[in-house]
């Protein structure tokens, strides 16, 4: 199990190195796709290790909410470029004021 | 059994590696693919079929072809090239090393619990993998379920009203 | 109830039903009020004077309205204690009220605050019975108070004046301060006896240690020198002269400002069970007596002169009650009601004719014009100069006999002295306003005053002339004494040391001393054989100092209200709004300086925001790491 | 009727809720009507309030008209409602007072009639549930509530810096509120670790056994969220300023009701979830208090401002009422709560008179005045019995207070109380002062000589309170009788730990911790 759980980490730290360092919504958004994958990996193994389905299903449950997040994240990025005309994430800056 | 976890694993590392570090999003997205292909084998591996093939299907199938989409409708291909600075590209890989290092130390040094459930591969291969989780969907996460449902729903109606020209 | 009871709670209640009537339907009543409360008034004398002859022939009596209070173990309730001393006191309270809601009617004629007058004068009236008839020390508060309150509102009767309703203010406010040392005296009293009522009281101060005695009795004092005017606290009373002249006569002469030395007889266990206080009340009133009496020598305005004097009469009430003469005291506090309302009553009427001019050195030969004023007016004088057979003469003497007697010489020295000086500012006034040639201004139509004022002057006059009489055969063997001395046989030390000299060598000099004032206000001021002026000139700095009240009124502003004044400027100014409220705001501001600086944090730039997070997980995971 | 009043507590909370949805019906422009409506509402719901005094037993220190439901019975909440002598006289002082302030509001407020008829009649529910509540969560949820409409009415209604104040009152008293709710938390999970229950109950909560130096900090924590609102010496900034901005109506509530809760939080609270603690700190409180007295007067005396004298007079008012409350005898606690009680009375009407002069005259400032009395005989001797009664004079309310918290107090604290007792010259020294500058003298400002005197609907308005001050000054037996056993009940809770009240044990107490 615990070979899994070591995969697991390392695509996880890929996927956050990725949102850190990379600054194009889309790759963001992939990186942050990985990391879920990762986490999921995680729960199947353990699932799998202690004879359990909960984890199983909780994969599920992240698979769906993957798939509305993406399709509002996209949704954004759309309307994100169209109204900056790049997909740099540090335009994103309306927080500030 | 052990060398196709190791052959996958390098495919799923290598993958996840090109995906942050690839100039273009669309080789990025395409590597990405690849990984996930990666993944639903080590849920084959770990007797997780359906998982495996929801795995193809959701993120492979629907979620990928969506990025893909997104990608050719932006053009982004073509669109001025962000940079990062090193700066914040040498503090980024610093901490995922930081918060890498820890959870390797949360795992072996976890100790493990002992197996409580009762699906054991022998269990689940006789029922079958569909139909254990397609009991516990509609049993016990039935509410779950539905909420999942409505979510989606919402998130539907959320992409059309941003992907609109006009709010 | 049976009936002296019902007679004991009516006294009270018709001035109290005459306050409610004028002051919410006092515009329906017009001038009829004043007739009315005058009646309600009379009803009140009437009563007590049945009330009297009951007491006197049988004995007193406590009876209980409603229970007030009762909190823990404190309890107070609505009670009247009627006995010789307060029976005495009630009949010339209501006596004097009735002839000077009578005068008022003349006096306060067409103002237009006449219904309001008689309100508050029935107030006044009803706040005096309770003080005297009440049991308890806490209800003697609340009335103590209460006519504190009703002197406030009828000095500043015209409150239009601003020196008016300033003295209003100062009397009130000096008062408290009195009230003040009362109140904690109460606190003192109840902690060491867990009770305010009389004779529950009394019974236990033989017990009591002596000290704690002493400190009961100054704090108590200290009440009485606010109310009856004493030094230091006399400040209030010749600015009281600002109200109209019959709340002078009934209030702040014959019966409100005598109130402290009821209290001291009423309280003479307390007192008489501590030497020590006791001679503090002595030497307040010695001094208070001679004082005033300096004051009154140099002044000009009547009422002031007369105000001073009762300021003197007053101590002469306080040296008999400091040496234990108690009878002596309320002697002379009855008889000093009687003239000294009088007195004030015949200024009012000399204002009256003259359109309230009040300054002697506009007056003269007024004689001529008001012959009834100007013999009442002497009658008065020669009372309060001490002359037989006036009643003054009867009152003062058996006090300084007493003081003598008692080995008091010095005290009895600065009475005779006091004596002679009163004698002659009483005379200076007299000769001046009534005899000397006319300084008047001659446009001024000078004319003696309706007979609903003059009358009940009259009626004084002829009281001051026989309630003397009372005092005969002298001192400690008079009806009086054999009537009132019965109340105060718990009162505990000062026997006479020695009956060392003979009644009537103590009389004639007190007569000589009077006689002889009478004469240097002659020859000064109708045969004008010497100049005032000379003489004047001969002490010029006693003269200023008489002249200008020793100064106290400034030595007060100075030292003591413009000083607080000022520190509570700087209280509200600095204190509350810099420090206080400046760290509040401070805090306030500070958290807002952090915030100013905390929000560059927020630059809105995701990729930043990311960093954050990832290393707070970072850190999260070390800190359940370390745990 | 037995439902009726068994029920009484809750009908009465509710009932200006339920007069809120009916005024909400009502249309905006109709000011009339609502203005109309909610006061007769308010005027039902008070004497509504008054079966509360005729059913109430006066020879029992129960809690009486007792309503216990669950609430959230998972962590021991409850909807317990119960009152007794002092929450009796709170809450018909409260009910009387939002009738009495929406009765002065007719001239003053002009604009948003609706918002603010909605917002008293709600300040009124969470008023009434405060003082009715027996259980810390419902206290406390309601204690918090009360701040939301008092900010509306301070923000929108106020005069001059009204923002700035509102903001002021709401974080003075919350900063102090949430370090009290960490208290009162504090003291649930030692009963929790104890009993091993949850419960809010704080009839329960009351036998939790908490050690002598957690008692002083836990003391401290509930203390600030009293003092503030009290308003204590040094936290008592916020009063002026909100006082001086509110309109009238606010200004009345504040200072009637409003202050009271800190002193009812002390009795109901403070003292007997901790009485260790509250014998070992009583010295210091009283030193706050005493110097609260002094220092209210002091500054009152130079105050410029009509509405900020009354409000600093406040600060020297509630200073006796902690003095009697800590002095912690039979005597000057009865003492205290009457005061509290004179002091809703006394200050509301002060609060009222200066709302009418300013209403005339557009201006606060004395020096503006001068004359008055001339002009409106009613007002000046209606004006003058409350200051009066403000200043203690004997035969109306503000004496018998007074006199019961320094006669109870003198036996425990004889220095403080002489001090205190000074206070008493100077409440005579700023309120006359004052009411001779604004009413008496000749007139100088031409724009007194239009000044009118008060009409029917004022006159109205405050009769009630001078009645109450006579009637209180003369007779306070019915009182005294209802508070007498529940002050009882409250020292015998105490009296073991009495003597426990030294210096010392504060030091060594709070070395232990």
């Amino acid at each position: 199990m615990s070979n899994y759980l070591i995969l697991a980490t390392i695509i996880f730290t890929i996927g956050a190195a990725g949102v850190i360092i990379r600054k194009n919504l889309i790759v963001v958004f992939m990186s942050l796709e990985l990391m879920f994958n990762s986490a999921n990996l995680g729960f199947v193994a353990v699932s799998n290790a202690l004879n359990l389905v909960s984890g199983d299903i909780f994969v599920i449950f992240v698979m769906v909410v993957a798939a509305a997040e993406a399709a509002v994240a996209l949704g954004i990025a759309i309307a994100f470029y169209r109204e900056k005309g790049t997909a740099d994430i540090d335009e994103a800056s309306e927080l500030k004021n | 059994m052990e060398a196709l976890f190791y052959i996958f694993s390098f495919i799923a590392i290598f993958s996840a590696l090109m995906v942050i570090s690839m100039k273009n999003p669309l080789t990025s997205a395409l590597y990405l693919i690849l990984c996930f292909f990666a993944f639903s084998g080590f849920y084959v591996m770990l007797d997780m079929q359906f998982l495996a093939v929801m795995q193809i299907l959701v993120y492979a199938g629907a979620i990928m072809v969506l990025v893909v989409l997104v990608i050719m409708i932006l053009n982004i291909s073509k669109i001025k090239r962000v940079e990062t600075d090193f700066h914040q590209k040498f503090i980024g890989i610093l901490i995922s090393l930081i918060i890498f290092v820890e959870i390797i130390f949360y795992i072996i040094n976890g100790s493990q619990k002992k197996s409580t459930g009762i699906f054991t591969g022998a269990v689940i291969k006789k029922i079958g993998n569909t139909q254990i989780i397609g009991e516990f969907l509609f049993t016990k996460y039935t509410l779950s379920f539905e909420i999942a449902s409505v979510l989606l729903f919402v998130a539907i109606i959320g992409a059309y009203i941003f992907a609109k020209k006009k709010f | 109830m049976d009936f002296k009871e019902l007679i004991t709670w009516l006294i009270p209640a018709f001035p109290l039903a005459g306050w409610f009537l004028w002051g919410l339907f006092g515009k329906y009543f017009k001038g009829i009020s004043g007739y009315l409360a005058s009646a309600f008034v009379g009803i009140s004398f009437i009563l007590s004077v049945i009330l009297f002859i009951i007491v006197a022939y049988s004995h007193g009596f406590t009876d209980t309205l409603y229970p007030w209070i009762h909190a823990g173990i404190f309890k107070a309730g609505v009670t009247a204690v009627i006995d010789r001393l307060s029976i005495i006191m009630l009949v010339m309270v209501t006596g004097v009220s009735t002839l000077v809601h009578i005068y008022s009617i003349g006096y306060m004629q067409g103002d237009k605050g006449f219904s309001r007058y008689f309100s508050f004068l029935n107030l006044f009236v009803f706040s005096m019975i309770m003080l005297v008839i009440s049991d308890n020390l806490l209800l003697l508060y609340v009335f103590w108070e209460a006519v504190g309150f009703c002197s406030y509102i009828l000095i500043g009767f015209w409150y239009e004046k601003k020196s008016a309703s300033d003295a209003g203010k100062k009397a009130f406010i000096v008062n408290r301060i009195g009230d003040f040392g009362f109140a904690v005296g109460i606190f003192l009293l109840f902690l060491t006896t867990k009770t305010l009522n009389y004779q529950a009281v009394f019974s236990m101060i033989p017990s009591i240690p002596a000290y704690t005695v002493t400190a009961i009795a100054l704090l108590l004092f200290a009440g009485a020198v606010g109310k009856s005017a004493q030094f230091p606290l006399h400040v209030w009373l010749p600015d009281a002269m600002e109200g109209p002249t019959p709340v002078s006569a009934l209030i702040h002469a014959a019966t409100m400002v005598t109130a402290g030395v009821y209290m001291v007889a009423r309280f003479h266990v307390i007192f008489s069970y501590s030497p020590a206080a006791s001679e503090v009340v002595l030497i307040v009133g010695t001094f208070t007596a001679f004082f005033a009496a300096f004051i009154a020598l140099t002044q000009f305005d009547i009422k002031r002169i007369v105000a001073y004097s009762t300021l003197s009469q007053l101590g002469y009430m306080f040296m008999a009650v400091g040496i234990g003469s108690y009878t002596a005291g309320i002697f002379h506090l009855i008889s000093h009601a009687i003239f000294k309302g009088l007195l004030f009553l015949t200024a009012g009427s000399v204002m009256h004719g003259l359109s309230g001019e009040l300054d002697l050195r506009k007056m003269g030969g007024l004689y001529k014009k008001m012959k009834t004023t100007a013999i009442t007016f002497i009658i008065g004088g020669l009372a309060l100069s001490g002359i037989p057979p006036f009643s003054g003469f009867f009152s003062k003497d058996a006090i300084l006999a007493d003081v003598y007697n008692k080995g008091f010489y010095f005290a009895w020295a600065v009475g005779e002295i006091t004596a002679l000086m009163t004698a002659f500012y009483i005379f200076r006034l007299i000769f001046l306003a009534f005899f000397s040639e006319s300084k008047l201004d001659p446009k001024l139509h000078v004319h003696e005053s309706p007979g609903i004022m003059t009358v009940p002057m009259i009626i004084l006059a002829l009281v001051a002339l026989i309630i003397g009489f009372l005092g005969i055969p002298p001192f400690n063997d008079s009806i009086f004494y054999g009537f009132l001395h019965v109340d105060f046989q718990n009162a505990h030390i000062f026997d006479p040391i020695a009956n060392n000299a003979p009644w009537y060598f103590l009389s004639l000099i007190s007569v000589l001393m009077g006689l002889s004032g009478i004469y240097i206000a002659y020859i000064l001021y109708i045969k004008k054989a010497v100049s005032p002026e000379k003489i004047k000139s001969m002490f010029k700095p006693v003269y200023l100092l008489s002249y200008n009240k020793v100064y106290i009124d400034e030595i007060y502003d100075f030292l003591i209200i413009k000083p607080l004044l000022a520190f509570f400027n700087f209280l509200w100014k600095v204190m509350d709004v810099k420090i206080i409220d400046g760290a509040v705001n401070g805090i306030a501001s500070a958290f807002a300086g952090f915030s100013v600086k905390a929000r560059k944090m927020q630059n809105g730039l995701l990729m930043s925001y990311i960093l954050t997070l990832s290393v707070g997980v970072a850190a999260l995971l070390f800190y359940y790491f370390v745990r | 009727m037995t439902f009726f009043i068994r029920y009484l507590l809750t009908i009465l909370i509710f009932f200006p809720t339920a007069s809120v949805l009916l005024l909400l019906l009502i249309n905006k422009k109709n000011e009339g009507l609502l203005r109309n409506l909610s006061t007769f509402l308010a005027l039902v719901e008070f004497i509504l309030s008054l079966y509360l005094f005729v059913y109430f037993k006066p020879d029992t220190y129960k809690f009486q008209f007792v309503e216990k439901f669950n609430w959230i019975p998972s962590f021991g909440a409850s909807y317990f409602l119960g009152i007794d002598g002092l929450s009796l006289f709170l809450i018909l002082l409260t009910t009387l007072l939002t009738f009495i302030s929406l009765l002065s509001s007719y001239k003053y407020i002009k604009e948003n009639v609706k918002e603010f008829v909605i917002l008293m009649l709600l300040l009124e529910t969470f008023m009434i549930g405060t003082f009715a509540a027996l259980d810390i969560l419902l206290f406390y949820l309601f204690w918090e509530f009360m701040l939301i409409p008092m900010y509306f009415i301070i923000g929108m209604w106020g005069t001059g810096r009204r923002v700035y104040s509102a903001v002021k009152f709401v974080l003075y008293t919350l900063s102090g509120s949430l370090i009290m709710l960490f208290g009162f938390i504090y003291i649930f999970m030692m009963h929790y670790n104890q009993t091993g229950n949850f419960t809010f109950n704080l009839l329960r909560l009351y036998h939790t056994h908490i050690p002598e130096g957690l008692q002083i900090l836990l003391f401290i924590a509930l203390f600030l969220g009293f003092a503030v609102k009290i308003p204590l010496f040094p936290f008592h900034t916020w009063l002026p300023d909100a006082h001086t901005e509110a309109p009238t109506a606010g200004s009345v509530i504040l200072a009637g009701v409003l202050l009271k809760f800190g002193v009812y939080g002390f009795f109901r609270f403070a003292i007997p979830l901790l009485p260790r603690a509250s014998f070992a700190v009583a010295p210091y409180i009283i030193l706050l208090g005493v110097i609260g007295i002094l220092y209210g007067a002091f500054v009152s005396i130079v105050q410029k401002d009509l509405k900020r004298l009354v409000a600093f007079s406040s600060v020297s008012h509630m200073g006796f009422i902690i003095l009697g409350l800590f002095a912690m005898s039979a005597i000057s606690i009865s003492g205290s709560i009457i005061q509290l009680l004179n002091h809703g009375i006394t200050t509301g009407a002060l609060f009222l008179f200066v709302g009418m002069l300013y209403e005339r005259m557009h201006s606060r400032q004395i020096k503006d005045f001068g004359g008055v009395a001339k002009k409106a005989p009613i007002l000046t001797t209606l004006f003058l019995i409350s200051v009066l009664a403000s200043v203690g004079l004997p035969g109306l309310n503000g004496f018998i207070g007074e006199f019961l918290i320094l006669i109870g107090s003198f036996r425990y604290f004889p220095v403080y109380t002489i001090v205190a007792t000074s206070g008493v010259i100077f409440a005579a020294v700023y309120l006359l002062w004052m009411f001779q500058r604004v009413m008496f003298h000749e007139i100088t400002n031409p724009e007194i000589e239009k000044f009118e005197d008060m009409n029917l609907r004022e006159i109205f308005t405050v009769l009630p309170l001078i009645i109450l001050m006579f009637f209180i000054g003369f007779y306070p037996i019915p009182i005294l009788d209802r508070i007498d056993p529940t002050v009882i009940h409250f020292l015998s809770m105490l009296h073991h730990y009495r003597n426990s009240n030294s210096i010392i044990k504060l030091k060594t107490g709070l070395s232990n911790v």
